[in-house]
């Protein structure tokens, strides 16, 4: 098993852990933090793609590495909107969760 | 000459994960925020410097050794900045611990 | 498809810059030059639309453009084929409608600048020009920015009134968008790592039927729904689209949820074109037929317009997925196969009008009255004649009655199911246009009663605004009236089929 | 080898913490812990560039935003007990997720050997960049639409994030006033710490164009010296109708979209340059792009409008 192997496996445990933390808990802010961590294990993902594809003196090939650069900036304008979401919903009706307007 | 350097690398660096060991254990086992804290930077602050200190040998030119003093003397504010918050907060008896 | 780029590539350029032009303009000039700026843009951004419609015509072939002159799989294409330009004119022309309908409900009176006037005018064309990165994109990881730009233009919207409950619509809604995204991105993730490349073209010759390919599509597939809003992935439409302003709702019900659909489509049929998986075809035809029922059955309780044609929205994006187990048959370009494709197609453009008709209709009619519930409608059909009347002409595509977009389009689903033996699902079809008859006419009767105390509107609706939603409604009627030569335009550059199959 | 399976065993660990722990404040900081440590991993996969974003925008902003957000609904009343998820629901949950790992398990494991990549190509055409790194070549010029979109993408979410403001507040100032305390050790720090900050920024932007940095990873270390020297009371935010703003928010997208457009005469299409002049055009992108970022990250974290000047 190389290093990237590793990572590779640890970016497949990372998914399917966010995801499980998407489902289960019912805060809106835990279900950011769930993307976060999926996101990171995607990303993750994307990385070991681009260190095997390593060739032409580059450590990595450097288009998913760029892709993920971007991928990070979408992401963190996704968390911005939803916790300036959640304070507003906080804010107007005190709570900070989406089950009771079933 | 190069086998000197790295020994002394080797020595420095094990002087600061030494500290390093040190400030865990008494961020775990200090019984107040305080001396958590205390513990804490006194033994980070060491351990870093050790740290730098033992690259500082294998830094190649005055440039990338200046570039590791700048990183250990910024890591000391940012941590005696926020030891200074939290101990603030702690201290009255604060909202948490 | 051509290897490079083709003449009149550069339309497709502007179709996204135009728009993009307008949100930056439209944020730093600021107050009322907002609506401005969208208003110089719509007749651009329409003509735009419609050079590149002709020109696929005339060209009878795919239009191309590599950004930067970057081939790919290095650099990213932009491509416009027969169904891209059907879609890119449909949404020209609702965002014109519907920037027109919005004059009379979004302005800043005064210097000072207000703020749900400045997002809405700024949002429509950021709507805009994401939708047409997405119609055009020719790059997986692309088209992942161009929904991106979606859903931050979308969200907002719906929660435009400020109140608590739109706002955890909006949240609910981005969540949602947000899932779909990440199943997305881990998909085109896995493409890129088995195949090396993103470019739909240059995938769809590279992609094998193994285990990495289906991974891929069905986590694409899966992500795509939760944003297409197919059932069991539709909590979150009804509240959002029924919360935000009758405008927004139009355009989020109208076209936001097609994108989604349309990139079903590219997965389907141009990246995989070579392995149809009946099953799957099926599971999503399933998925689309509960949609139908669910929707149809829970629109005809509710008690307010708005979350009823929501609902409805629900049903009718379901048919929109019946045409894949009709269309990706074993034997694809099979004459019924292209006549259920070009029939969930041609639901997808005439829903977009009638829904966004239906949608404006019950915003003005809430203007006029106050609020939309159902029971006190009495006497409006009366009040506004012609905005109930538009209402009803959407009404009667959505029940697939002639002459509408509505009918053409449930008949090619309905013949194609007939003819291939799935039979099932012409019965769905024909239940679900029974249903929808039902929730029309519960609307229909209640407008249409005469009032136990004559109706006095609280303010005087502008028929203007009120033949824009005609007009929009009349769209959807004349879509069934010439509905051959732009189905006809919709097959220029299927990979999968040839254009003579289809009669 | 044992230090990347031990690294990646760790930041498993960090991640159940982050999901599993009872209490959100805790997760938030287990959270800032996984950034970090996927940004040394970042390093090991050969990805300084990903490294210098994953710590400063995944970790850091994010971290700080997530942090404000869980400090401020940690109110008693919306722990309500029993917001649990039913036992049934989290092991009908934890079967899912585990087949979805299980899976990923296999196609990572069944990769494609050779592994396909672009690096020779992007290696072959960079000469006509006139950049010296591959990813600033990526981001600048192989797929510049997508950065040009990503631009426009922060715009929106700011934009969304303003959209929530109350109506009165609407043209106002966002966020809190936090007073400088001239005594005070966050003062102290800021006052210090800011000037090195931004030079640091600015230093990590400019070399993006050779090594590792650019604009993204420059404008958020911008940013957050911003931020830091806001909370330390030494700036106040401006009013979000003010002219001079928007104009800075915009900047980058509208030369970007300028250049691109400029491509059209003097390099044959949108977003093309011309090898000679390549990377200047680059640079004369990356400074107004790198300010509109630095100002929108900024706002993002800072939030909606929430009073008016001078009240």
């Amino acid at each position: 098993m190389s290093g990237s192997t590793a990572y590779g496996l640890c970016s497949a445990a990372l998914v399917g852990l966010g995801l499980f933390g998407l489902i289960v808990h019912p805060e809106p802010l835990r279900k950011t933090l769930a993307f976060n961590v999926i996101g990171g294990g995607v990303f993750l993902l994307f990385g070991v793609v681009a260190r095997r594809g390593a060739a032409a003196g580059f450590g990595g090939d450097p288009v998913p590495q760029a892709l993920v650069i971007t991928g990070l900036v979408v992401a963190f304008a996704a968390t911005a909107l939803t916790v300036g979401l959640l304070l507003r919903l906080f804010q107007e009706a005190g709570r900070a969760n989406l089950r009771s307007d079933e | 000459m190069s086998f000197a350097l790295n020994l002394l690398t080797v020595l420095a660096v094990c002087a600061g994960a030494f500290f390093f060991l040190a400030g865990t254990a008494g961020l775990l086992r200090f019984p107040d925020p305080l001396s958590r804290l205390h513990a804490l930077t006194k033994a980070d602050n060491l351990g870093l410097g050790f740290v730098v200190l033992g690259l500082l040998f294998q830094a190649e030119g005055l440039f990338a050794g200046l570039k590791l003093i700048a990183v250990w003397l910024l890591t000391l504010l940012a941590g005696a900045t926020v030891t200074q918050l939290i101990a603030g907060t702690a201290r009255p008896s604060g909202p948490r611990e | 498809m051509p290897n490079s780029a083709t003449a009149g590539g550069f339309l497709l350029v502007l179709a996204i810059v135009l728009p993009v032009t307008g949100v930056l303009l439209s944020l730093v000039l600021g107050g009322r030059h907002a609506e401005r700026v969208v208003l110089i843009l719509m007749p651009a951004g329409l003509a735009v639309a419609l050079a590149i419609a002709i020109e696929v015509w005339r060209s009878h072939n795919v239009l191309q453009y590599f950004v930067g002159n970057w081939d790919p799989p290095l650099g990213v294409a932009f491509r416009a084929d027969g169904l891209s330009a059907a879609m890119l004119v449909a949404t020209a022309l609702l965002v014109c409608g519907i920037g027109l309908f919005a004059r009379g409900q979004f302005t800043s009176p005064g210097q000072a600048e207000r703020r749900a006037p400045l997002v809405f005018w700024t949002l429509l064309p950021a709507v805009w020009g994401a939708l047409n990165a997405v119609f055009i994109g020719g790059d997986l990881f692309n088209l992942y920015v161009a929904l991106e730009l979606l859903t931050f233009a979308a969200v907002p919207l719906v929660s435009l009134d400020g109140r608590a409950e739109t706002i955890a619509a909006a949240l609910r809604y981005l969540l949602f968008a947000l899932f779909g995204s990440i199943l997305y991105l881990l998909a085109a993730v896995l493409f890129y790592g088995a195949y090396g490349t993103l470019d739909i073209v240059l995938l769809s010759g590279r992609i094998r039927a193994e285990p990495v390919a289906w991974a891929a599509i069905s986590l694409m597939t899966a992500g795509l729904l939760a944003k297409a809003a197919l059932y069991p992935f539709h909590l979150w439409l009804p509240p959002a689209h029924a919360g935000a302003p009758a405008p927004a709702s139009a355009i989020l019900s109208g076209l936001v949820v097609k994108a989604p659909f349309f990139l079903v489509i590219r997965l389907w049929f141009d990246i995989m074109p070579r392995m149809p998986e009946p099953a799957a075809a099926q599971v999503l035809g399933i998925l689309g037929g509960a949609a139908i029922l669910f929707g149809s059955i829970v629109a005809l309780r509710q008690a307010r317009l708005k979350l009823l044609i929501a609902y409805s929205t629900v049903a009718q994006i379901g048919y929109l997925f019946l045409m894949l187990p009709l269309a990706l048959t074993p034997e694809i370009g099979h004459p019924w196969s292209t006549f259920a494709w070009t029939g969930g197609i041609l639901q997808a453009i005439s829903h977009a009008f009638a829904k966004a008709a239906m949608f404006m209709a019950a915003g003005l009619i809430a203007e006029g009255i106050g609020h939309d519930r159902i029971t006190d409608l009495a006497g409006i059909g009366r009040a506004l004649p012609m905005t109930v009347f538009a209402f009803a002409l959407g009404g009667v595509s959505l029940m697939g009655l002639p002459p509408s977009g509505g009918f053409i389009a449930k008949a090619m689903l309905l013949t194609a199911a007939v003819a291939e033996g799935q039979w099932w699902w012409a019965v769905i079809v024909l239940i679900g246009g029974l249903l929808a008859g039902g929730y029309v006419f519960l609307v229909l009767a209640r407008a249409l009663a005469d009032p136990i105390e004559p109706l006095r509107l609280l303010t005087t609706i502008p028929p203007s605004r009120q033949a824009v939603v005609l007009v929009l409604a009349l769209c959807a009627v004349v879509l069934g009236i010439v509905p051959l030569r732009p189905s006809e335009l919709l097959q220029i550059g299927r990979p999968d089929i040839a254009v003579a199959g289809f009669r | 080898m044992a230090f990347d399976i031990g690294l990646a065993i760790l930041v498993l660990g960090v991640a159940v913490w982050t999901i599993a722990g009872r209490d959100a404040f805790a997760a938030v900081v287990g959270f800032v812990a996984y950034g970090l440590l996927l940004a040394l991993v970042w390093v090991r996969l050969a990805a300084p560039d990903v490294a210098l974003t994953e710590a400063a925008l995944g970790s850091g902003l994010t971290g700080g935003l997530l942090l404000a957000a869980s400090t401020r609904l940690r109110r008693p009343e919306t722990t309500a007990p029993g917001e649990e998820s039913a036992a049934p629901l989290r092991f009908a949950a934890a079967i899912v997720c585990a087949l979805v790992t299980a899976g990923l398990v296999a196609i990572v494991l069944l990769l494609p050997e050779p592994p396909p990549t672009l690096a020779p190509q992007a290696a072959a055409n960079m000469a006509a960049t006139g950049l010296g790194n591959p990813v600033t070549a990526v981001l600048m010029a192989y797929r510049a639409i997508d950065t040009l979109l990503e631009t426009v993408v922060l715009l929106l979410a700011l934009l969304g994030v303003w959209s929530l403001a109350p109506d009165r507040f609407w043209g106002g100032l966002p966020g809190q006033r936090h007073h400088a305390d001239p005594e005070g050790v966050l003062t102290f720090a800021a006052q210090l710490l800011v000037p090195v900050g931004v030079l640091v920024g600015i230093h990590i932007f400019w070399v993006g164009s050779i090594a590792p940095g650019g604009e993204f990873q420059g404008a958020t270390i911008l940013a957050a010296m911003w931020i830091l020297a806001a909370m330390a009371g030494l700036v106040d935010a401006p009013a979000v109708s003010r002219r001079w703003l928007r104009s800075m928010l915009v900047a980058g997208p509208v030369v970007f979209l300028a250049i691109g457009l400029i491509g059209f005469a003097i390099a044959g299409a949108f977003l093309a340059y011309p090898d000679s002049l390549a990377k200047l055009l680059i640079v004369l992108i990356e400074v107004p792009v790198t300010l509109s970022i630095a100002a929108t990250l900024a706002l993002l974290v800072a939030g909606p409008p929430a009073r008016m000047p001078q009240q």
